[in-house]
């Protein structure tokens, strides 16, 4: 009865996420009351589900599976491993947030029944990608994320949202489709490969066979995932897209698009190939050469940009490529590094990304240089900006700084000093493109306001609407109390080190 | 006369016949005389298969019954054709028709 | 008329005179021209056949591939107005057209003859089916081979022949003149379709002297069609021409009206009666054996050949029917 | 139990006898119980064939050479259960208002008479009974396509032109094998059938099978004719009628036809030239109707594209079962589309794709079955598209034909070029008033919003069912 | 008998044959249509009934014969028909 229990997990919460979808999706444009409570409670009762799973599956290891037939030779495979807990937790617990905030800042908008039904669709689309078994079910769940997505992004309906939605659309299929052709032909090459922890046998078998035909499905494996995961020739779309609400930015560009496709790394090199084995193969230096310069580029371009969301944009595409920067050195602390930097960064980015929304949403507030004396009109929502960036920046005892203190022992570990430097000089351009503001949110005369509704120009101190604020205080806590904690066990950096020693067992 | 059995005279007239009619009938844009091309086409057809199997003493009965068909599956397809040449005379002539102009809707929607 | 194996002059004739007919009535100046050598081509084509030992396929040609369709194309072109420009096409582009035509028929003819010069494939029984069919075509209830085979070897592909022609026959439902559109009149159309001038009496006798002589020569057709060339193809034929007779001469006024339609349903309906009866007390459809196989094949003749005349008509009516 | 295959072709000529004695008030009715029933009779037949293997019948009695046999194997009885889910589906729409048949009576008959002349040809293992049932279907193909507005007679003329030069390309090429083999049978003419008998009628028959079936240089006379036909039309037009010929080409070549690889590397490079061409020239297209036309020439593309592999040894059922699936998730999802395309046509009298922005506001039922159809054809996972397009590249790829792989790839990147356009237009609603006005819908009644989203629903769900559907296709087969 | 019989074909042939002939020169020479109309029914028909009296006298039974003279009839009762409507159409 257990086993059967078990396996019938995954599908639970798949139903779980994708059964509001559909059900807001019947409901009339104007059930707003209905929607709100299903949203909430779906996302409540995932979270809590989530939370009771963790002991099972740390301890006594066992990993829920469920199998379908799907294609000739190949299954559709849903399994639970701490990675993907890890991923479905963060993902469940922002998905829970962020429902909230966007009921506040949604409020009053017209087409939220579409809104709405398609952000519970990418949840799932989310959750899939985390339970992905082999390469087929993940490709599946990789271009459900990429279609679903695509109202999101054009949700305004504008002439400029459709573009930029057109664009990352095309980005996305193009992803896609590499990933599809890397998927046949090691399918055919290799045969059906599942995933498992320290890299399929079956690859290995490949590489020492014919090491170019592993090398060549590597790379557009690394390719097709790392359009979503912004590194460098293929980030372009991340600015663009900014164009969506903010809960969409918020959700999306800070957790679920970006972090499906760095997923996708940590799964291919960490469970596919195994990272000895693509050291061995040569493979993982590249890809550490190009992590890094993204991590740089995405910092400079972040420091010219005036507006806030295009800045926190530039940062997401610097940021989420530490982890393919932890990823890519063959050390354990290095691999511990880089997945518990995707939880760290999911909190803090998606801190910021509250905060702008809330900027914008009271006083329209887009531009940096209107950010004068925030501090004072708004002491909470700046508070929790200030931690957000701190965290970004790795100042101690933020969460950010942990995943970077981890990164740089790793690259000590790996023997290759030369991190350490990119990733102080990251650090210093973090420092140099969020200091400045908090400086001048909390030091400086506030600035008088031009746009924005006109009524509230005068009053002194205004704070968001509490739907939208305590979101946003809530992650920040959460950015700070992952970082205090760090060494308890459960807590996400321990998690991380679980998943990383078996990597390397 | 030149020793040339039946069968093959039958199969040479078929082939021109089909070869012209073919020609003619992707270069003309009478339709109506397209339709007898069709025909012409049709029959040239007709002749090649049963040309084909005509070489035992008694023509085989089996060609002969699949020409029959051939040929009222021609008759079916030339009065159709007729029909929409009509039909077509009917829309693209301005002066007025018979039958009216139901659907008006329906009409430019489908231009 | 046994076949001569060799070609005698009469056969070279008749093809020639076919080449020739053909690439006239292809290339005429004007499209009454074009109609009028279309007949002569059939006339040729009939006598053609009937020469080189297909009766059965030169009935059929003279009567359907000749008459009925003759006549639809005949009736067509004279109702419907001469078109601005009459095709006026270039010496040069005919001679063209016929170079290129002649061509691809040489290249055809080639590979076709190469190939049916080859040797049969080396099961090396006889060519063709004629020994096994002309064997089994007692057990058909029919002497005539072609007719054994027609509505009993391959009754399937008969009864498939019937639907076409049943399609052909919904088209001109659809498109009937709406004054007599049959049995979905949508509202009254403008002035029903008068009957045209008076016949002159002269048509009218002559109609009355051989629409009967027609009639009867559809039935023994028909009958024939058991024992000789005949069957229920042509036998429909004449009765269609009956039928486009009585209307164009104005003696008579054919509507596809409900009546029409009835017998366009009936020769199908009848067909699959008769397969599903095939198959309650037989065990296959269509299977149509035993001593009084000959009467029922004959009877579905019948009904066949109403059917398939009533279709030729109701097509004739929808494409040469007066719209003015 | 094989006495069910004449009933499969005979049925619907029952439906359209008592159609066309009706008047057009009460042909819906009568044409829909038919429909159900015909579809019911498919149902059937596809469960005989997957639970009693190959089903044979021999007409009258007569065992070939001599007789005619009707025979259901796996290949057969998968385009078989497509055209009773997507025939019911379209007379489902078509049942629900008189002018989505056009504005003349005689869409039923017709319809039911493609449906007989469908299943005559998927049953049929005479050849010269293919050929009638494949000018049955022509016939009332052109017929309904005749049905639609002002451009419609000329387009259907067209039609009735190329369907009778393909078919009597065909009977050539039956005339051939006749000549060479003395029989009519599909499979005793394929074991007699010698290499240098076969080369020429194969010529024949795939020339005139790809003039019907719209393959590239021969594909001018389909957008015209598949979208000016009415709402109801156009979807049995793409999704089935076109199948008809490509389904006798295929056949003709695994049962009668010895191997031969320069016509099937021609055949793979039109396919490719067709789904390259199809998909630029739908991108160029401003009306929605159009657009999905233009898009079948692309997707047949594919299917021709399946013959230089369909030859490799080893690999003929993975491959078989790859272009079943094609054919199949194009058949679901074009119907799906034109479907919906007919009924935004009605609703808001122009299918031109600026003249349905932001319809997806009061038809989201509609739009989403447009959606999930463009996910099936566009190759997207889940669908039935994908796993299709999977099977071809797991195919290419073991046989090293690059190019194949990379045309499948370019297709997808076309496909999602083109469908996606109309469709953001679809979502589009200018709520800030800066964009083109809004596309105000009639109320569309149930059956036009809800047939759509059940035949994309199908597309993409069949998906899941690709291995079942690869055990049928290989039922029957060596 | 057949001697008689085979001479009689012979001459009602040729005779048949330059009726045929003199109809077609009057088609060719006339200048109206008229006297085509009036040189082709007639020399025509006459030239059918020879032609049919040739095949007449060579048919081995009764049944035949009576259809030869059917057809000869039917030929005369559509070339008279015909050459009136023809006639009729161009009233001066």
């Amino acid at each position: 009865m257990m086993q059967q229990l078990l396996t019938a997990v995954p599908l639970i919460l798949i139903a779980l996420s994708a059964a509001p979808a559909l059900i807001i999706f019947m409901l009339p444009e104007r059930a707003n009351r209905t929607r709100v409570t299903i949203n909430v409670a779906a996302a409540a009762l995932k979270v809590g589900l989530m939370a009771a799973m963790v002991p099972l599956i740390l301890r006594t290891d066992v990993a829920p599976e469920l199998r379908i037939p799907f294609l000739p030779g190949t299954d559709l495979v849903l399994r639970i491993d701490s990675l993907s807990l890890l991923f479905t937790l963060l993902s469940a617990l922002l998905w829970l947030v962020t429902t909230v905030y966007a009921i506040g800042y949604l409020a009053g908008r017209p087409n939220q029944r579409r809104f709405f039904g398609f952000f519970a669709l990418c949840v799932t689309a989310t959750v899939g990608i985390a339970f992905a078994g082999n390469l087929v079910t993940f490709l599946v769940f990789y271009e459900m994320l990429s279609l679903v997505t695509y109202p999101l992004v054009a949700h305004y309906g504008t002439s400029g949202a459709l573009a930029a939605a057109r664009v990352y659309l095309f980005y996305a299929l193009g992803g896609g489709l590499l990933v599809l052709a890397a998927t046949a032909w090691l399918t055919i090459v290799a045969g059906p490969v599942e995933f498992s922890p320290g890299g399929a046998e079956a690859v290995a078998a490949l590489a020492r066979d014919h090491p170019g035909v592993a090398i060549a499905i590597f790379g557009l494996l690394v390719a097709g995932f790392g359009v979503k995961a912004a590194l460098f020739p293929f980030h372009s779309w991340l600015p663009r897209a900014m164009v969506a609400p903010a809960p969409v930015s918020a959700l999306l560009h800070a957790v679920a698009v970006v972090k499906a496709g760095a997923f996708g790394l940590i799964r291919v090199i960490d469970d596919l190939y195994g990272v000895e084995l693509a050291a061995g193969l040569g493979v993982l230096t590249p890809l550490l050469v190009v992590a890094c310069f993204t991590v740089l580029y995405g910092s400079v371009r972040a420091l010219l940009q005036d507006d806030i969301k295009k800045r926190l944009a530039y940062s997401t595409v610097s940021q989420v490529s530490y982890i393919a920067l932890g990823l890519s050195m063959l050390s354990v602390v290095a691999t511990t590094g880089g997945v518990v930097h995707l939880v760290h960064q999911g909190l803090s980015k998606i801190t910021l990304f509250f905060c702008a929304g809330l900027v914008a949403e009271v006083w329209g507030i887009k531009k940096i240089s209107q950010l004068d004396g925030l501090g004072r009109r708004m002491p909470l929502t700046a508070a929790a900006f200030t931690a957000g960036a701190l965290s970004m920046i790795g100042i101690p005892p933020m969460a950010g700084f942990i995943s970077k203190w981890q990164l740089g022992a790793g690259a000590l570990d790996a023997g290759q000093p030369w991190v350490i430097g990119v990733l102080i000089g990251s650090a210093l351009l973090n420092a140099a493109y969020f200091l400045p503001v908090v400086v001048r949110m909390w030091f400086r005369p506030p600035a008088e306001i031009r746009e924005g509704p006109v009524e509230n120009r005068t009053r002194p101190v205004l704070e968001a609407p509490a739907t939208l604020l305590w979101p946003a205080v809530a992650t920040a806590c959460f950015a700070i109390a992952v970082g205090l904690f760090a060494g308890l066990p459960f807590s996400p950096l321990d998690v991380a080190g679980h998943i990383a020693e078996r990597v390397y067992r | 006369m030149i020793e040339l059995s039946v069968a093959s005279l039958t199969l040479w007239t078929g082939a021109l016949l089909t070869g012209l009619a073919l020609v003619r009938l992707l270069t003309v844009e009478d339709l109506i005389a397209r339709l007898i091309a069709l025909n012409l086409t049709g029959g040239g057809t007709l002749l090649i298969l049963v040309g084909l199997a005509a070489r035992t003493e008694p023509v085989d009965p089996v060609p002969q019954a699949l020409a029959l068909t051939g040929i009222v599956i021609t008759v079916a397809f030339t009065g159709v054709g007729l029909i929409l040449v009509r039909a077509v005379d009917d829309d693209e002539r301005p002066s007025r028709s018979a039958d009216g102009r139901a659907h008006g809707h329906d009409e430019e929607a489908n231009a | 008329m046994s076949p001569e194996t060799t070609v005698g002059p009469l056969q070279l004739s008749l093809a020639l005179a076919l080449i020739v007919t053909a690439a006239a009535t292809l290339y005429s100046r004007h499209r009454l021209t074009g109609v009028v050598l279309f007949l002569v081509f059939g006339v040729f084509l009939s006598i053609y056949w009937g020469v080189i030992g297909a009766p059965d396929v030169a009935l059929a040609e003279a009567v359907i591939g000749t008459g009925v369709t003759g006549a639809l194309f005949g009736y067509t072109a004279t109702v419907m107005p001469r078109p601005a420009h009459d095709r006026r096409g270039s010496i040069a582009r005919t001679i063209a057209g016929l170079a290129g035509g002649a061509g691809i028929g040489a290249g055809l003819g080639y590979f076709l003859t190469r190939a049916a010069a080859a040797p049969p494939g080396g099961s090396g029984e006889p060519v063709g089916l004629t020994g096994q069919a002309t064997a089994a075509v007692p057990a058909t209830g029919v002497e005539h081979p072609i007719t054994g085979v027609l509505l009993n070897l391959r009754s399937y592909d008969t009864l498939m022949e019937m639907v076409v022609l049943l399609s052909a026959a919904t088209v001109a439902v659809a498109f009937a003149p709406r004054s007599d559109a049959g049995s979905s009149t949508r509202g009254g159309a403008p002035a029903s379709e008068q009957r045209g001038p008076a016949a002159p009496p002269i048509v009218r006798g002559f109609v009355s002297l051989v629409a009967p002589v027609v009639l009867l020569f559809a039935a023994w057709l028909l009958f024939a069609g058991s024992t000789q060339p005949g069957g229920a193809f042509q036998a429909g034929a004449a009765l269609a021409a009956v039928m486009i007779l009585v209307q164009t001469s104005g003696v008579g006024r054919l509507r596809i009206g409900p009546a029409m339609i009835c017998l366009l349903l009936l020769g199908v309906l009848a067909f699959i009666a008769v397969g599903l009866g095939g198959l309650v007390l037989g065990d296959a459809w269509l299977l149509l054996r035993g001593e009084h196989a000959g009467t029922v094949t004959i009877a579905l003749e019948c009904i066949l050949a109403v059917t398939i005349g009533a279709s030729l008509a109701a097509v004739f009516l929808a494409s040469a029917g007066r719209r003015r | 139990m094989s006495a069910l295959l004449p009933a499969a072709v005979l049925l619907p000529v029952i439906t359209a006898l008592a159609c066309l004695a009706l008047p057009r008030r009460a042909q819906p009715i009568s044409g829909f119980l038919g429909g159900l029933a015909s579809a019911a009779v498919n149902a059937a037949v596809v469960v005989a064939v997957t639970s009693h293997g190959v089903l044979e019948h021999h007409m009258a009695g007569w065992a070939p050479p001599l007789g005619i046999a009707l025979r259901a194997d796996g290949l057969a009885a998968a385009f078989v259960g497509l055209t009773g889910a997507v025939g019911f589906a379209t007379l489902v729409f078509a049942a629900s208002a008189e002018a989505t048949t056009g504005r003349r009576t005689g869409f039923w008959p017709l319809a039911m008479l493609t449906w007989s002349g469908l299943m005559g040809i998927f049953l049929a293992a005479d050849l010269f009974n293919a050929y009638v049932a494949l000018e049955v279907l022509g016939l009332s193909a052109v017929g309904m396509v005749a049905l639609g507005g002002r451009g419609a007679p000329r387009a259907a003329l067209r039609y009735l032109i190329v369907a009778v030069v393909g078919s009597m390309l065909l009977l050539t090429a039956i005339g051939l094998v006749y000549a060479a083999t003395s029989t009519l049978d599909m499979d005793l003419a394929g074991q007699r059938l010698t290499a240098e008998d076969g080369w020429l009628p194969l010529v024949l028959a795939a020339t005139g099978m790809g003039l019907k079936t719209a393959l590239v240089p021969m594909h001018a006379w389909l957008p015209p004719a598949h979208a000016g036909s009415p709402p109801a039309v156009s979807p049995l037009m793409s999704a089935l009628v076109v199948k008809g010929s490509f389904y006798l080409i295929l056949r003709l070549w695994l049962d009668v036809f010895p191997r031969n690889d320069a016509v099937a590397l021609v055949l793979g490079v039109l396919g490719a030239v067709a789904v390259i061409w199809g998909g630029v020239l739908a991108l160029a297209q401003r009306r929605l109707k159009r657009i999905v036309a233009y898009s079948t020439i692309s997707q047949v593309g594919y299917l021709f594209l399946a013959f230089p592999l369909l030859n490799l040894p080893g690999h003929q059922p993975a491959m078989v079962s790859a272009v079943v699936a094609m054919a199949l998730a194009h058949g679901l999802a074009k119907a799906a589309m034109f479907t919906a395309a007919g009924a935004l046509m009605l609703g808001t009298g122009t299918d031109h794709v600026d003249g349905l922005v932001g319809a997806a506001r009061s038809e989201g039922v509609l739009t989403a079955g447009m959606i999930l159809s463009a996910v099936s054809l566009i190759g997207l996972p889940m669908s039935l598209g994908f796993t299709a397009k999977w099977q071809y590249l797991e195919v290419a790829l073991q046989t090293g034909a690059w190019w194949i792989v990379l045309v499948l790839l370019t297709g997808t990147l076309l496909a999602a070029g083109y469908l996606l356009r109309p469709l953001a237009a679809l979502i589009r609603d200018s709520d800030t008033h800066e964009e083109v006005g809004q596309a105000e819908i009639g109320p569309r009644p149930a059956a036009q919003r809800w047939v759509p989203l059940a035949l994309g629903a199908m597309a993409v769900g069949a998906g899941l069912f690709t291995t079942d559907l690869t055990a049928l296709t290989s039922i029957g087969w060596g | 008998m057949t001697l008689l019989a085979d001479i009689v074909t012979v001459l009602a042939g040729l005779a048949g044959a330059g009726f045929f002939t003199a109809g077609t020169l009057g088609l060719l020479r006339f200048p109206d249509l008229r006297s085509r109309l009036h040189a082709l029914a007639k020399a025509d028909s006459l030239g059918l009934g020879f032609v049919s009296l040739a095949v007449l006298v060579q048919a081995d039974s009764a049944g035949t014969a009576a259809k030869v003279v059917l057809v000869w009839l039917l030929a005369l009762a559509a070339a008279a028909t015909s050459a009136y409507l023809l006639a009729g159409e161009e009233r001066p």
